[in-house]
């Protein structure tokens, strides 16, 4: 009785939910994000729903059945846009974004009051190397120091130090590529100096991110400018949002994502400008680590190389823009804080391009090069940056490092669009906000 | 709560600490013989000074000047550590055979 | 005798513990959602359901875990949250344990959540939350001092060391006006200690929950509690310490104490919800390089102020 | 001093736990649980300080203790090879000598407890400890105090020095190789490499 009563208790909790993200997954995780009936959850271990979302490729199955393996009884899975492992029993498939919220709070409520088995465990649980001595004490190396006891290698200080003169056992591991501050698919081998990185090896490359179609359609034919930039401008400030959750600011990521779905040419940045700065962001949590040179600035391009200084801008050639009076902005600088600066200038000049462009119906002028909010596209698409994190991470401290990964725009852009924001989503957000200008 | 009793609990503390003291090989290890030597040091003045000493102050300023004197030994035994760690990469007592190598 | 002695003060104890926990978590919600977080259900609700969906859960294993020191962690934590709700006066009579060295007595939960803390991380056997463990060791230290001679200079006036005798000492004067730099100081200290808001950096999200990583489950319910008992626990020794205690007119002397508390409480809060968290490195040259020198400067200010 | 069986009772478990703990300290594989070992003892020693009227220094053991034993832990995270244990081990040396030295140690200041004859002057019910000891120490003994200060600030400059990365004639570490894991072997960690770097700094021999 007594169990019922608290596990019914128990079902009126905001679904937990661990996203592990495939292609085009953190379309669904930022739409949960605003739902106010799901609290996403950064670590497998507080979550009872695993949430798959997107197609994951073969290369990451493997980590994805450990991070299966590692939710705490009871949980459940859901799959969206993707199929169910065969063997998984009494698992949903959901297609629709707007289905995704009451699915996996559904699932969370069958769970706890028990009409929903707990899902089982995929590998066995036993540890990679058994734990069993054969040295003289026990031990499972060949002397008291050195050796592979239980076939784990000890912790010894290999390594130059690069840090105060205090050089400690250093400590090598591998994150990803479900890790809820990396870009989606990203896995790294890291070697940490207490919590300073010292080398950093990018094994996986983030997923190609799809970017919008009208970027794919300004390849083809002129597009209005209102259009192209307020795509940019709403890019923009979905890297925001998550850079801000990395950071701890909670209600301002959610602002800037709201700010996102509901963009329009009357939308302003002020506000959302006005409290980042109050409330110390660029002084406190954006600290100046994480520097671009002028040549990795220059092979990243896109807003990260105009931080840096370089006012390099497909924009400035195109006679659309030229009409409008386009010069592009820079910082100087070209770390974290100059970054973010910059991202929220260049939203900014968005959304009064936009505004002029749609007074003026001007249109795009180029076709064969246009500047993508991830960087230029004359030939090429931009292409993955996740080497240059392995030159310009060893030497930050670990949050430094993952501020910077949230700073820049590392992954690849597909070559296939993504479709615009379908409108039934956008519609879904402006009722939970009530803050949208249209 | 006897006096006595109290001084059994020190002298075995003390004992304890003798034994680690003399058989650890790890500096650090060997620090926290000293540690608990000093333990049971603290703990007979405290009870000298409740059972004996009819509450003479000096009882009490003792174990502050005891507890003083274990930081002062756990710092230099920690910048010895460093010390050595750093040119040795180990931190053993067998590592230490000449002064400078 | 051991009805009084013993039984009351443990009660009322416990009574806080439950009670300030879950005030810390529902006005946590208010706050959140003042701020536009996302609101589902019925706020006064949703810790208990949290709570009951924490206990229904299983608690996890990690590989080769320092079992006892992984289990003993969360409940230990809570125990120091305890002794520092003890030595808290409601009045000149109503207080768990009136010990003579009551604010030496609170120094000491302050050192000893740092090896709490740190034996939580580092027993779990697991990387990030063992990069919890280290950095609040880094940063508890700074946080330790700060408190100390900032409750040094609370104990110069009353000379005593008696939280009951700190707070009777501030009948003329409250110590947040005569001592200006010491209230915002330690309020600090209570966001460290309690890593809670901008100092959260042992449970942070880019550690995806730091020392808290890796617990799910009944542990992670005695985590959480133990969190906002401590937050609790700390508003009441600031209240004692800065802002009068039990004083206060019209009202009877406990609920001066409930009000100053929740106003003390509310404050950190939204700190916690208004600033960003701060980067470690540049959280360790604050509390040296600026706040320990201002600490010393209040010490030198009480000291005068006692003198004249 | 007259206390009730409860007293005695708490003060029994309590001097068993510091011996068990402090025992534990050198018959644990992992080096950061025979620090926290370590920490129980002493706090263990320092509840029943409080039990003895010794109010400030039962306290004030609890918060020295735990920041000595904090970073005691913390260096054994950042310095050993295998601080968990995970790995068991058996670090030690001339292990019947210090048994017996211990057990001589327990036994001959066993007797001085059983045997010598101490004057039984408790405390007095009136006397402040905390008070007493305070006026004790800014007062009479004040010289003695002030030493103990200026001792540990001595301290902490000769332990900057020591463990400082830069000596006064270039890096501390200049010339020194680490020892073979075995008596007379390759160098461990560090290799060969790093003693053509130094060749700048000071004149210094070296004799290898």
């Amino acid at each position: 009785m007594a169990v019922n009563w608290l596990r019914k208790l128990a079902s009126h909790k905001r679904a937990p939910v661990f996203p592990v993200l495939g292609k085009q997954g953190d379309k669904a995780l930022r739409y949960l994000a605003l739902s106010p009936e799901i609290e996403l959850v950064d670590s497998p271990r507080h979550a009872s729903v695993l949430l798959i979302a997107g197609e994951v490729p073969a290369d990451r199955l493997e980590p994805l059945r450990r991070v299966h393996d590692q939710l705490p009884d009871p949980f459940t899975t859901l799959w969206f846009r993707n199929e169910p492992w065969p063997h998984l029993e009494n698992v949903d498939r959901i297609d629709d974004l707007t289905d995704l919220p009451a699915a996996l709070t559904k699932a969370h409520r069958e769970l706890m009051t028990g009409q929903r088995d707990s899902g089982c465990r995929i590998l066995s649980d036993r540890p990679p190397n058994p734990w069993k001595g054969e040295g003289d004490f026990g031990q499972g190396g060949e002397g008291m120091m050195g050796g592979v006891p239980y076939g784990r290698p000890m912790a010894m200080n290999m390594q130059e130090d690069i840090s105060d003169g205090l050089t400690l056992d250093s400590l090598t591991f591998r994150l990803g590529p479900f890790f809820m501050a990396f870009p989606p698919g990203m896995a790294a081998e890291v070697t940490l100096q207490g919590d300073l990185v010292q080398s950093w090896e990018t094994q996986l490359e983030p997923y190609p991110q799809r970017l919008d179609a009208v970027f794919f359609n300004a390849r083809k034919h002129p597009v209005p400018i209102a259009e192209i930039e307020l795509a940019r401008a709403r890019h923009h400030l979905q890297r925001l949002y998550h850079a801000l959750h990395l950071a701890g600011l909670e209600a301002l990521s959610l602002s800037s994502l709201r700010l996102a779905h509901g963009l329009s040419t009357s939308s302003t940045l002020d506000g959302l400008r006005r409290r980042l700065v109050r409330s110390g962001f660029f002084h406190l949590a954006a600290v100046g680590g994480g520097v671009l040179n002028t040549e990795q600035a220059r092979q990243f391009g896109g807003p990260a190389a105009r931080a840096a200084g370089l006012a390099d801008d497909l924009r400035s050639h195109d006679a659309g823009y030229r009409r409008l009076g386009f010069s592009p902005v820079c910082q100087d600088g070209g770390g974290v804080s100059a970054r973010w600066k910059q991202i929220l200038d260049e939203v900014e000049q968005s959304l009064m391009l936009a505004r002029q462009a749609e007074r003026d119906e001007v249109y795009t002028n180029d076709v064969d090069c246009i500047e993508t909010p991830r960087g230029p596209w004359d030939e090429q698409p931009p292409e993955d940056a996740s080497a240059i994190l392995d030159e310009i991470l060893p030497g930050l401290e670990w949050g430094d490092a993952l501020a910077t990964i949230a700073s820049l725009d590392i992954a690849a852009v597909a070559d296939r669009g993504g479709g615009t924001q379908s409108p039934g989503e956008s519609r879904a957000v402006q009722g939970g906000s009530g803050n949208v200008v249209k | 709560m006897t006096l006595t009793t109290l001084l059994l609990l020190a002298a075995a503390l003390i004992g304890i600490g003798i034994y680690g003291a003399l058989s650890q090989q790890s500096f650090v290890m060997l620090m926290m013989g000293l540690e608990l030597i000093l333990n049971g040091v603290m703990l007979a003045a405290v009870a000298f000074w409740a059972f004996s000493g009819a509450g003479a102050p000096e009882g009490q300023l003792l174990t502050i000047i005891v507890m003083a004197v274990m930081a002062i030994e756990m710092a230099m035994g920690f910048a010895l550590v460093v010390a050595v760690f750093r040119g040795k990469q180990a931190d053993m007592t067998e590592s230490l055979t000449g002064l400078k190598h | 005798m051991l009805l009084s002695e013993l039984f009351l003060p443990v009660l009322m104890v416990m009574f806080m513990l439950t009670v300030g926990a879950y005030v810390v978590a529902v006005l946590d919600r208010l706050i959140a959602g003042a701020f536009g977080a996302p609101q589902a259900g019925r706020v006064w609700l949703a810790p208990m359901a949290r709570g009951a969906w924490l206990m229904t859960q299983h608690a996890n294993a990690t590989e080769a875990p320092d079992w006892q020191a992984w289990r003993l962690a969360p409940a230990l934590y809570l125990a120091l949250a305890a002794i520092g709700l003890a030595v808290v006066p409601w009045s000149e009579s109503l207080v768990a344990t009136d010990l003579v060295t009551s604010v030496v007595l609170w120094g000491s939960v302050e050192a000893l959540a740092t090896v709490v803390i740190f034996l939580h991380g580092w027993s779990a056997n697991a990387l990030l939350a063992l990069i919890g463990g280290y950095r609040y060791v880094a940063l508890g230290l700074s946080y330790i001092l700060i408190s100390m001679f900032v409750l040094i200079g609370v104990a110069l006036p009353a000379e005593s060391l008696q939280f009951t005798q700190v707070v009777a000492s501030q009948e003329a004067l409250w110590n947040v006006i005569r001592q200006p730099l010491g209230l915002p100081l330690f309020l600090i200290v209570g966001l460290g200690m309690t890593f809670w808001g901008p100092l959260n950096l042992a449970d942070s999200k880019d550690l995806a929950g730091g020392t808290a990583s890796e617990i799910s489950g009944p542990p992670r319910l005695v985590w959480d509690v133990a969190r906002a008992a401590m937050l609790v626990a700390f508003s009441g020794v600031a209240a004692s310490a800065f802002l009068g205690g039990w004083m206060g007119p019209w009202l009877p002397g406990p609920l001066w104490m409930a009000i100053k508390m929740l106003a003390v409480l509310l404050v950190l809060l939204l700190l916690g919800r208004v600033l960003p968290r701060i980067a470690p490195e540049r959280c360790v040259t604050l509390m040296w390089v600026v706040l320990l020198p201002l600490s010393f400067i209040d010490l030198v200010w009480a000291g005068i102020g006692a003198l004249l | 001093m007259n206390h009730g069986i409860g007293i005695d009772i708490t003060f029994l478990s309590l001097a068993t736990l510091a011996v068990v703990t402090g025992w534990r300290v050198f018959r644990t594989d992992s080096m950061v649980r025979a620090s926290f070992f370590l920490l129980v003892s002493f706090i263990a020693v320092g509840v029943i300080m409080i039990l003895l009227a010794a109010e400030y220094l039962g306290v004030a053991m609890f918060f020295m203790m735990a920041v000595e034993m904090t970073v005691m832990a913390l260096f054994m995270v950042m310095f050993m090879m295998n601080p968990a244990g995970l790995n068991p081990m058996n670090m030690v040396h001339q292990e019947r000598i210090a048994i017996g030295a211990g057990i001589v140690g327990f036994l001959v200041l066993g007797a001085m407890a059983l045997l010598a004859a101490f004057p039984d002057q408790p405390v007095s019910a009136d006397l402040e400890p905390v008070r007493s000891l305070g006026n004790e120490m800014l007062g009479d003994s004040m010289l003695i105090f002030e030493s103990a200060g200026i001792v540990l600030l001595t301290t902490m400059i000769g332990v900057v020095v020591l463990s400082s990365h830069r000596g006064r004639y270039g890096a501390a570490a200049v010339g020194s190789l680490p020892p073979g894991l075995e008596p007379g072997g390759d160098p461990a960690g560090k290799l060969e490499e790093d003693e053509e770097e130094e060749s700048g700094g000071h004149q210094h021999h070296h004799h290898h």
